[in-house]
C-alpha cells in the first residue's frame, strides 16, 4: 500500500497519459486527437510538477524578502519546492497551446476542404 | 500539500480525462477539457506550484478552451467516436 | 568577436525573423531579401564558428554568462561545427534557389509569414545542433516542428492531412523526447549533457535510465523518420511546398540523426547501449529493416517527390546503422552519411523543385526528353542519383565504404549483405529515372534511332535556381573526394576511446 | 472493436508498461532528498534572490539562469501566430 | 441572436469586466518578479481580455481599439525586445542574454538583472497578448467574411 | 625497386576528362571542333603514356598519392609493368577507334553524337585509371566509373532493345562491383593495406584459408562480371546492340579488358602464386575459365549474328588470359599479359570489319555475307587475315602469346590445359574459316558484288589494327615493347618482388 500511495502521482500521471495517448491514435475524430494531445501533454507536466514536489515544503517564492540581499547560506533548501521543474513546465504548457491554435487552424482547413472532420472519412475522399 | 485533497482532485481528474475524450459532442468535449485544466490548475496550487497553476488557468483552461470553441465555431460538433 | 560566433548564428535568424512579417505588411517582396541575407550572416557567422573549433578546440558558450550545469550552454565540438555549417550552407543555397518556386506555389499575401517561419526553421536546427542542454533542445525540437507543421501545410491538396498528421506523430515524439529528459532529471537531477555524461556511469543499472533511453529513442525515431516511426514522412515530404521539401529533407532528419548521436554518445555512454542493453543490436535490426524497407517502397512509387522521401528513410536507416555497429568505422560511416546524404538528398530535392517549377511534372513516366529540356538540371540530378547509389568518388560511396568496414569488423556479415543489397535497389530507382530521362526516346515510337533526332527545345530553369543544384552537385563531389579531411579534422572526435 | 483500435490499445498498454517500469525504481513522491531536489536546484533557491534580486524563484530562473529557454518559448508562441496567420488569413476584400 | 437580453447581459459584463481584467493582466507582467506570474501569465491574461471584448462585440469592435497590424507588431516586438536585450549584452562584451553587462546606473550587478527580467517579461507579455490576440481572430475568422460574426459565436455553435 | 614520382598518370587519367567535358560542352552542330576536341585529347593521352614507358622498361615504378582516404589508404597511381601495357593498349586504340566513330556515326548520322564522345572519352578515363591505378580502392572507384561511363554507350540506340540491354548490363556490373567493394573492404580489415604488389600482398597476415578462398571467389566473380566470365556473361552478348565503335570498344579495349586486368591483378598482385597455391584454388580457377573457354566457343558457332559471334569469340579469348594467370608459372603469365594487347588489337580488327560492313550494306548475320569479299576486298582481307591470328596460326600475334600459354601449362605440368587450349583453337577455325568462306568463294544469289568499298574513315582503322596485328606477330617488341614488358612483369609477380 505504502508502495501504491507512495507513487500515487506518477500512476495518475501514466493512467491520463495513457487516456490520451489512445485518443491521439485511436480516435478518428480530429479535434479528439487534439483533446487527446492536450491530456498528454497535461500527464506530462503533472509528472514534472510531482518531481519537484517536497513533503513539507512551501511555494517557490523567497519569504520575508524585500529588496535586500540574503545571506545564500542562511535559506533552508528544503523549505522550497524544486522551482526548476515548474519552469520547464511554463515552457511545456506554452508549446501545448501552440500546437493546439496550430492544430485547430488546420482543422478549420480540413473542415473546409473535405467538409468533415473525421479522419476515416477524408482517407476515404482521398483515395 | 493535503493528501486527501490531493487524491480527491486526482480522481476527479481522471473522471474528466476520460469524459472528454469519450463525449460524443465536442463542443462538451472542450468545456469537459477546460473543467480538467482548471481542476489541474487547482491540484498544482495544492502542490505549490503556483505559476504553473496560474499559466494552466489562463491557458489550459481560459484561452484553449477559447480556441476550441473558436474553431468548432466552424467545423461540426458532432464526433462519431 | 569570433568568441560569439555560436550566438550570432542564432541571434540573427532569431532577430531577423521577427521583422521579417512587420516589414512584410509593407513590401512584400522585400521578405524573401531579408531573409537571404540573414540566412548568409548565419552562414558566415557558422563557419567562423568551424574555424574557431579547428583552431581552438571546442567551444562552450555559456548563455546569460551563467556557468552549467546551472545555466544553459552550447558545446560546439568537432562534430557539430561540422554539422552546423552544412545546415547553413544547405539552407543557404536551398533559399537562393527556392524564391521562384515560392513565388510559384505560395500565395503573394503569405510571403513575408512564410519566410519568417523560414528563417525559425533553420534557426532552430542551428540550435539543436549547438545546444548542450536537453530541454533546451526540447525547445528547439518544438519550434522546428511547429514552424515545419505551418510551412508543410501550405502545399498542395492533401497537404493539410499530411501536417496533421505530423502535427499528431510530432508531439507525441517531442512529448517522449520530454519524458525522456524527466526520466533523466528525476534520476540526476541536472539537465545538462556534459553533466548527465559524468553523472551516468553509476546509473547504469537503473530501470529508470533504461526507460528514458526507450522514450529518447522513439522520440528522436519519429522526428528523423525511423523506419516503424516514419509514417509521417512520406506524405509530408511529397505534399509540401517543393522548396520546403527541399529544406526539411536534407537538414531536418539530419538534424535529427545527429541529435541521436549526441545522445548515445555523449548524454549515455557507447557502452550502455551496447553492453547494458541491448539497444545497438535492436536499433541495428530496426535499421537493416527500414533500409531495406524504404528502398523497396521507394522503387514503388511514381511521385519523384514520394520516391525520394521513401528513399530518405531507407537513408536515415544507413546513419542509425553506422550508429548501432558501435564501432570506429561505423561511427564514422554514420556521421559522414549525414554530410553526404543531406547534399545528396538537398540536391535532388531541389531538382524535383526546379522540374516542378520548370514543367509540373511530378510523374517519373512523364520525365522523357527532360534531359534536353533542363541539361543542368538532370546532369545534377545524375550526380546525386550516383552518390545515393554509392558510386565513387561521390560521397555516397564513401560513406557506404565506411559503413562496409564497420559490419566487416563487427561480424555484421548480414548488414553488410543489406548494406550491399539496398546500394543495388537504389540503383534500381535511380537508373529508372536516368533512363527514363535519358534513354527513352525512341521508346514506343517504333523507329528506330537513326533517323529522326526529335526537336526538343531547352527550358532550363532560371539560373538563380540551376546554379545553387549544381553547386550542391559539387558538394557531393567535393565531401567524396575531401572526405579524409573532414573525417581527419571533425568526425574521428566522436569515437568514444577504448573503442576498436 | 476495430482491428486498428486494438493495436492503438496494444501500443498504448505497452507504453503504459515501460512507464510503470520505470516509476517502480523512482524515489517516492515528495522525497526531499531526491537528487532531483539536492543537485542543481539548490542554487537557484538559495542565489536567486543575490543574484538577479527576484524572490520569486521562478521568474529568476526561467528570466535569467534559463532565458534562453524562455526566448524560444516565446518564439514558439510566435511561430504559432505566424502558422495560423499564414494558414487562415486572408486578404480583406 | 437566440435572446438580445441575454446578449445584453454579456455585453455590459464584459464592459465592465474587461478592463479590470487587462488591469490585472499589466500587474501579473509586472509583478511577476516578485510574486506568482510574470510575462506568460499577464500576457495571456491581457490577450483574454481581449478576446472576452470580442466574444461579446464582435471581431470587428474589437479590431477599432487594437488593430490587426499593431496586433502583429506587438507579437514580433515582443520577441525582439527579449531577443534585443540579450543582443545588446554582446555589444558591452557580456554573453547573449547576460543583463548583468548592461551599463545602467544602478549599483549593484543583481539590480540590472533584476531590470532585465521586467524588461523581457515586458517582451514575453507583449507577444503572448499579441499572438493569443491573433490567432483567436484568425481561428474565428478564418480567412470568411468577418461582418458576420457579431457576437455569435456560441448562437451559431449551440444552433447547429 | 626503384620508384619515380610523377604526376604523369594523373595526366594522362585527366586530359581525356577534361576532354570530355570540351566535348559536351561543344555544340553539336560544330562536329568538326568536336572531334578536334577528341583527337587532342587521344594524341595528348597516347604521348603522355608512351613517354612513361622507356622508365618502367628500366624496371622502376611510377608512383603518385593523390588524396588520402582512410589511414593509409589513399587515392593512388601506380604504372608498373602490367599497367603500362593495358595503358599503352588502351590510349592506343583510342585515336584508331575515334577515327572509326567518326566514319561510323557520321555515316550512319546517329543521334546524341555529343554524349556518345563525351561517354567515350569519360570511359578511356576510367580505363586509364584502371590500368594505373596503385592500390584496390583506387582500381575499384575508376572501375565503378568505367561501369556508369558505359552505360551510355550500351543504351545509345535508345530503343526498347537497347534499354533493355542496358538494363542488363547495370545488373551485372552493378551487382558485381557490390561483391567487389565487399571483397576490397574485407581484404582492408584484414591486411590493412590495399597497394598492389608483384606477388601478391596477402601473404603473412594470418588470415584464415576459408576467408582467404571466400574473398578470391567474391573478387574474381566481381572483376569475372565484366571479363565475360561464365556463367556471368549474358549481358555482353546482349550489349551487342549498341553502335559497333561501342561493342569494339567494350570487347576489345577497355571493358571487358579492364575486368580480365582486373582478374590478372588480383590473382598475381593481390592473392600472389605463394598464397593462391597455399589455399589450394588455382586449379579450380583454372577449370572454371577452362569451361568457359570450351563453351563460349561452341556458343559462337551456333550464333548466325556476326557482332555475337564475335562477342561469344571475345568471352573465349578472354579466359585464356586468367587460365593463363591461374596457371601461375613463367611462361603461362607472359602469355596471358601478352594476350591482352594481343587479342586487342585482333578483336577490334574485327569489330570494325563487321561494323563496316553493316555501315555499308546494313548486313548482320553471317548467312548473308555471301561473296562480300568481292565487294569489300579491304575490310574483308583483314578479317581473313586477323581470324588467322585468332586460332593461333603464325606469324600474327596470336601466334606468341597462345605459344607461351601452351608451354606455360607444361611448365605448370597440367597438360589438361593444353588439350583444352589446342581443342579452342580448332573451335576457332570452325566458327571463323566458315565466314572467310562464305565471303571470298560463295557465290550470293544476285552474283559477284562490284567492288565498293566503306569510306575511308572506316577502312583506315581497320587496316591500321590488322597491320598492326601482324607486326606483332612479327617483332612483338616493335615499339611498344609489350614482349619485354610481359616478360618483366611475370618475372617480377613470380619473384614476388
Amino acid at each position: 500500500m505504502e508502495f501504491f500511495l507512495g507513487k500515487f502521482n506518477y500512476w495518475v500521471y501514466i493512467a491520463m497519459m495513457m487516456i490520451g495517448f489512445y485518443a491521439m491514435i485511436a480516435k478518428h475524430n480530429l479535434v479528439k486527437k487534439i483533446i487527446g494531445m492536450n491530456i498528454f501533454q497535461t500527464a506530462i507536466i503533472l509528472f514534472y510538477v510531482s518531481i519537484g514536489t517536497k513533503k513539507g515544503g512551501t511555494i517557490p517564492i523567497l519569504e520575508g524578502a524585500g529588496h535586500h540581499a540574503v545571506a545564500p547560506e542562511s535559506i533552508n533548501v528544503a523549505h522550497y519546492i524544486n522551482p526548476l521543474p515548474h519552469v520547464l513546465m511554463l515552457t511545456a504548457i506554452v508549446v501545448g497551446v501552440s500546437v493546439t491554435g496550430v492544430a485547430l487552424a488546420l482543422i478549420i482547413l480540413i473542415y473546409k476542404r473535405y467538409n468533415t472532420v473525421e479522419e476515416d472519412e477524408i482517407l476515404r475522399q482521398l483515395s | 500539500m493535503i493528501w486527501p485533497l490531493d487524491f480527491i482532485l486526482l480522481i476527479i481528474i481522471l473522471i474528466l480525462s476520460v469524459a472528454a475524450i469519450t463525449v460524443r459532442d465536442l463542443l462538451s468535449a472542450a468545456i469537459i477539457l477546460g473543467g480538467f485544466s482548471f481542476m489541474m490548475a487547482l491540484l498544482w496550487t495544492e502542490m505549490g506550484a503556483v505559476d504553473v497553476a496560474i499559466t494552466e488557468a489562463s491557458v489550459g483552461a481560459g484561452v484553449s478552451t477559447v480556441f476550441f470553441v473558436a474553431a468548432l465555431h466552424h467545423t461540426n460538433r458532432r464526433s462519431k467516436d | 568577436m569570433i568568441h560569439q560566433a555560436p550566438i550570432l548564428t542564432i541571434a540573427t535568424l532569431l532577430l531577423t525573423a521577427f521583422w521579417v512579417p512587420i516589414i512584410g505588411m509593407f513590401k512584400k517582396e522585400s521578405a524573401y531579401y531579408i531573409a537571404l541575407a540573414a540566412i548568409f550572416i548565419a552562414f558566415a557567422a557558422a563557419c567562423g564558428t568551424l574555424y574557431s573549433v579547428l583552431l581552438h578546440g571546442p567551444i562552450h558558450y555559456h548563455m546569460g554568462g551563467w556557468p552549467p550545469p546551472w545555466g544553459i550552454e552550447f558545446v560546439i565540438d568537432y562534430l557539430n561545427a561540422g554539422v552546423l555549417v552544412l545546415i547553413a550552407l544547405i539552407s543557404f543555397l536551398t533559399t537562393i534557389s527556392a524564391k521562384k518556386s515560392v513565388e510559384q506555389e505560395i500565395n503573394r499575401d503569405k510571403w513575408p509569414a512564410f519566410w519568417s517561419l523560414y528563417l525559425l526553421l533553420i534557426m532552430s536546427l542551428m540550435g539543436m545542433t549547438e545546444t548542450g542542454d536537453m530541454f533546451n533542445m526540447y525547445v528547439y525540437l518544438e519550434v522546428s516542428s511547429l514552424t515545419a507543421y505551418g510551412l508543410i501545410a501550405m502545399g498542395e491538396d492533401g497537404a493539410l492531412i499530411a501536417s496533421f498528421n505530423y502535427v499528431i506523430l510530432g508531439s507525441v515524439g517531442a512529448s517522449f523526447y520530454l519524458l525522456g529528459v524527466g526520466y533523466l532529471y528525476i534520476v540526476t537531477g541536472s539537465l545538462n549533457m556534459a553533466d548527465l555524461y559524468r553523472l551516468m556511469p553509476g546509473l547504469y543499472h537503473s530501470k529508470v535510465v533504461f526507460t528514458a533511453f526507450a522514450f529518447f529513442m522513439v522520440g528522436i525515431g519519429i522526428k528523423m523518420g525511423l523506419f516503424p516511426l516514419h509514417v509521417w514522412l512520406p506524405d509530408a515530404y511529397t505534399r509540401a511546398p517543393s522548396a520546403i521539401s527541399a529544406l526539411i529533407a536534407p537538414t531536418m532528419t539530419k538534424v535529427s540523426a545527429y541529435v541521436l548521436f549526441r545522445i548515445i554518445l555523449s548524454v549515455f555512454h557507447i557502452q550502455f547501449s551496447t553492453m547494458i542493453i541491448p539497444a545497438a543490436k535492436l536499433l541495428m535490426w530496426i535499421a537493416a529493416v527500414g533500409i531495406i524497407y524504404g528502398s523497396i517502397m521507394a522503387i514503388a512509387q511514381k511521385d519523384i517527390k514520394r520516391m525520394l522521401a521513401y528513399s530518405s528513410i531507407s537513408q536515415i536507416g544507413y546513419i542509425v546503422l553506422g550508429l548501432a555497429l558501435a564501432n570506429r568505422m561505423g561511427l564514422i560511416g554514420g556521421a559522414l552519411h549525414i554530410f553526404s546524404h543531406a547534399f545528396a538528398k538537398g540536391c535532388l530535392f531541389m531538382v524535383a523543385m526546379a522540374i516542378v517549377y520548370k514543367t509540373g511534372i511530378r510523374n517519373i513516366d512523364e520525365f522523357k526528353d527532360l534531359n534536353k529540356k533542363m541539361p543542368f538540371t538532370m546532369a545534377a540530378f545524375c550526380v546525386a542519383a550516383l552518390s545515393m547509389v554509392g558510386v565513387p568518388p561521390t560521397a555516397g560511396f564513401f560513406s557506404k565504404w565506411y559503413l562496409v568496414l564497420g559490419t566487416i569488423s563487427g561480424r555484421h556479415w548480414l548488414m553488410t549483405a543489406v548494406i550491399l543489397a539496398s546500394s543495388l535497389l537504389n540503383a534500381i530507382y535511380f537508373f529508372r529515372i536516368i533512363e527514363k530521362t535519358y534513354f527513352s526516346s525512341f521508346l514506343g515510337g517504333g523507329g528506330h534511332g537513326h533517323h529522326k533526332t526529335p526537336t526538343v527545345v531547352m527550358t532550363e530553369a532560371p539560373a538563380m535556381m540551376v546554379i545553387p543544384i549544381l553547386l550542391m552537385a559539387v558538394g557531393i563531389l567535393a565531401v567524396g573526394l575531401f572526405n579524409f579531411q573532414i573525417i581527419h579534422h571533425l568526425l574521428q572526435f566522436i569515437v568514444p576511446g577504448g573503442l576498436a | 472493436m476495430k482491428p486498428l483500435k486494438l493495436l492503438a490499445l496494444i501500443t498504448v498498454l505497452i507504453t503504459a508498461f515501460f512507464l510503470m517500469y520505470g516509476v517502480n525504481e523512482m524515489p517516492d513522491w515528495g522525497n526531499s532528498s531526491a537528487p532531483a531536489s539536492t543537485h542543481v536546484s539548490p542554487y537557484y533557491i538559495q542565489h536567486s534572490q543575490d543574484d538577479t534580486d527576484a524572490p520569486n524563484f521562478v521568474s529568476a530562473v526561467l528570466a535569467d539562469y534559463r532565458g534562453f529557454d524562455t526566448l524560444f518559448e516565446t518564439t514558439v508562441i510566435f511561430c504559432a501566430g505566424m502558422a495560423c496567420m499564414m494558414l487562415l488569413r486572408k486578404k480583406k476584400k | 441572436m437566440t435572446n438580445r437580453y441575454e446578449n445584453l447581459i454579456i455585453e455590459f459584463f464584459c464592459r465592465v469586466i474587461a478592463p479590470v481584467v487587462l488591469l490585472f493582466g499589466v500587474y501579473i507582467v509586472f509583478h511577476g518578479e516578485a510574486s506568482p506570474g510574470g510575462g506568460f501569465q499577464g500576457g495571456v491574461i491581457l490577450g483574454s481580455g481581449y478576446i472576452m471584448l470580442a466574444i461579446a462585440y464582435g471581431i470587428d469592435f474589437t479590431l477599432k481599439r487594437i488593430r490587426e497590424r499593431i496586433i502583429l507588431f506587438l507579437s514580433g516586438f515582443g520577441v525582439f525586445i527579449y531577443g534585443g536585450i540579450g543582443a545588446a549584452c554582446l555589444l558591452w562584451h557580456g554573453n547573449f542574454l547576460d543583463y548583468g553587462k548592461l551599463p545602467l546606473p544602478l549599483a549593484h550587478t543583481n539590480a540590472i538583472r533584476g531590470l532585465g527580467i521586467m524588461g523581457i517579461e515586458i517582451g514575453v507579455g507583449l507577444t503572448v497578448m499579441g499572438v493569443m490576440v491573433s490567432i483567436y481572430y484568425d481561428l474565428i475568422v478564418a480567412g470568411g467574411n468577418q461582418k458576420e460574426n457579431k457576437g455569435e459565436v456560441c448562437d451559431g455553435i449551440l444552433s447547429r | 625497386m626503384n620508384t619515380v614520382v610523377s604526376i604523369k598518370p594523373l595526366l594522362a587519367v585527366l586530359v581525356s576528362l577534361v576532354g570530355a567535358f570540351f566535348i559536351l560542352f561543344t555544340s553539336s552542330k560544330r562536329q568538326n571542333l568536336r572531334e578536334s576536341w577528341t583527337f587532342i585529347a587521344a594524341f595528348i593521352k597516347f604521348g603522355i603514356v608512351l613517354s612513361m614507358m622507356p622508365v618502367i622498361l628500366h624496371g622502376k615504378v611510377i608512383k603518385l598519392t593523390l588524396l588520402e582516404i582512410a589511414p593509409g589508404l589513399s587515392l593512388m597511381f601506380k604504372v608498373d609493368f602490367l599497367g603500362i601495357i593495358f595503358g599503352l593498349v588502351a590510349s592506343g586504340l583510342w585515336i584508331v577507334t575515334s577515327l572509326y566513330s567518326i566514319g561510323y556515326m557520321r555515316g550512319l548520322k546517329e543521334h546524341a553524337q555529343n554524349r556518345y564522345f563525351f561517354a567515350f572519352a569519360l570511359c578511356l578515363s576510367a580505363t586509364m585509371g584502371i590500368a594505373f591505378a596503385g592500390n584496390l580502392l583506387t582500381f575499384y572507384v575508376f572501375y565503378e566509373m568505367l561501369t556508369i561511363s558505359t552505360y551510355p554507350l550500351v543504351t545509345h540506340n535508345e530503343d526498347e532493345e537497347a534499354v533493355k540491354a542496358g538494363r542488363k548490363y547495370l545488373t551485372y556490373t552493378l551487382s558485381a562491383g557490390v561483391l567487389l567493394l565487399f571483397a576490397i573492404a574485407a581484404t582492408y580489415l584484414y591486411a590493412g593495406t590495399l597497394e598492389f604488389m608483384p606477388g601478391g600482398f596477402l601473404n603473412g597476415h594470418n588470415i584464415p584459408i576459408g576467408v582467404l578462398q571466400f574473398l578470391l571467389v567474391a573478387f574474381l566473380i566481381g572483376c569475372g562480371v565484366k571479363a565475360g566470365v561464365m556463367p556471368f556473361h549474358a549481358w555482353l552478348p546482349s550489349a551487342m546492340v549498341a553502335p559497333t565503335p561501342v561493342s569494339a570498344l567494350l570487347h576489345a579495349v577497355a571493358v571487358v579488358k579492364a575486368g580480365v586486368f582486373g582478374c590478372v591483378r588480383i590473382i598475381a598482385y593481390v592473392f600472389g602464386p605463394v598464397v593462391l597455391k597455399d589455399i589450394h584454388m588455382w586449379l579450380i580457377v583454372a577449370y572454371f575459365v577452362s569451361f568457359t573457354i570450351i563453351v563460349s566457343s561452341l556458343f559462337a558457332l551456333a550464333s548466325d549474328n556476326l557482332k555475337r559471334r564475335l562477342a561469344f569469340s571475345t568471352i573465349s579469348q578472354l579466359s585464356y588470359i586468367i587460365l593463363g594467370a591461374a596457371l601461375l608459372s613463367k611462361a603461362s603469365l607472359t602469355g596471358s599479359i601478352l594476350h591482352i594487347p594481343n587479342h586487342a588489337y585482333m578483336k577490334i580488327t574485327l569489330f570494325f570489319c563487321a561494323g563496316a560492313i553493316f555501315v555499308k550494306t546494313g548486313k548482320k548475320n553471317i548467312s548473308e555475307l555471301d561473296g562480300i569479299g568481292w565487294q569489300m576486298p579491304i575490310t574483308m582481307g583483314a578479317f581473313t587475315l586477323v581470324s588467322f591470328g585468332m586460332v593461333g596460326i603464325p606469324p600474327l600475334c596470336g601466334f606468341i602469346s597462345k605459344w607461351y600459354l601452351c608451354l606455360g601449362t607444361l611448365q605448370a605440368r597440367e597438360f589438361f590445359f593444353l588439350f583444352v587450349l589446342l581443342t579452342s583453337a580448332v573451335l576457332n577455325a570452325a566458327y571463323f574459316f566458315p565466314i572467310v568462306y562464305a565471303a571470298f568463294f560463295r557465290q550470293p544469289a544476285g552474283g559477284r558484288p562490284a567492288f565498293n568499298e566503306a569510306s575511308l574513315p572506316l577502312v583506315i582503322p581497320l587496316s591500321i589494327t590488322a597491320v598492326m596485328a601482324v607486326i606483332f606477330g612479327i617483332f612483338p617488341n616493335f615499339t611498344f615493347h609489350f614482349f619485354d614488358l610481359a616478360r618483366n612483369a611475370a618475372t617480377t609477380i613470380i619473384a614476388g618482388m
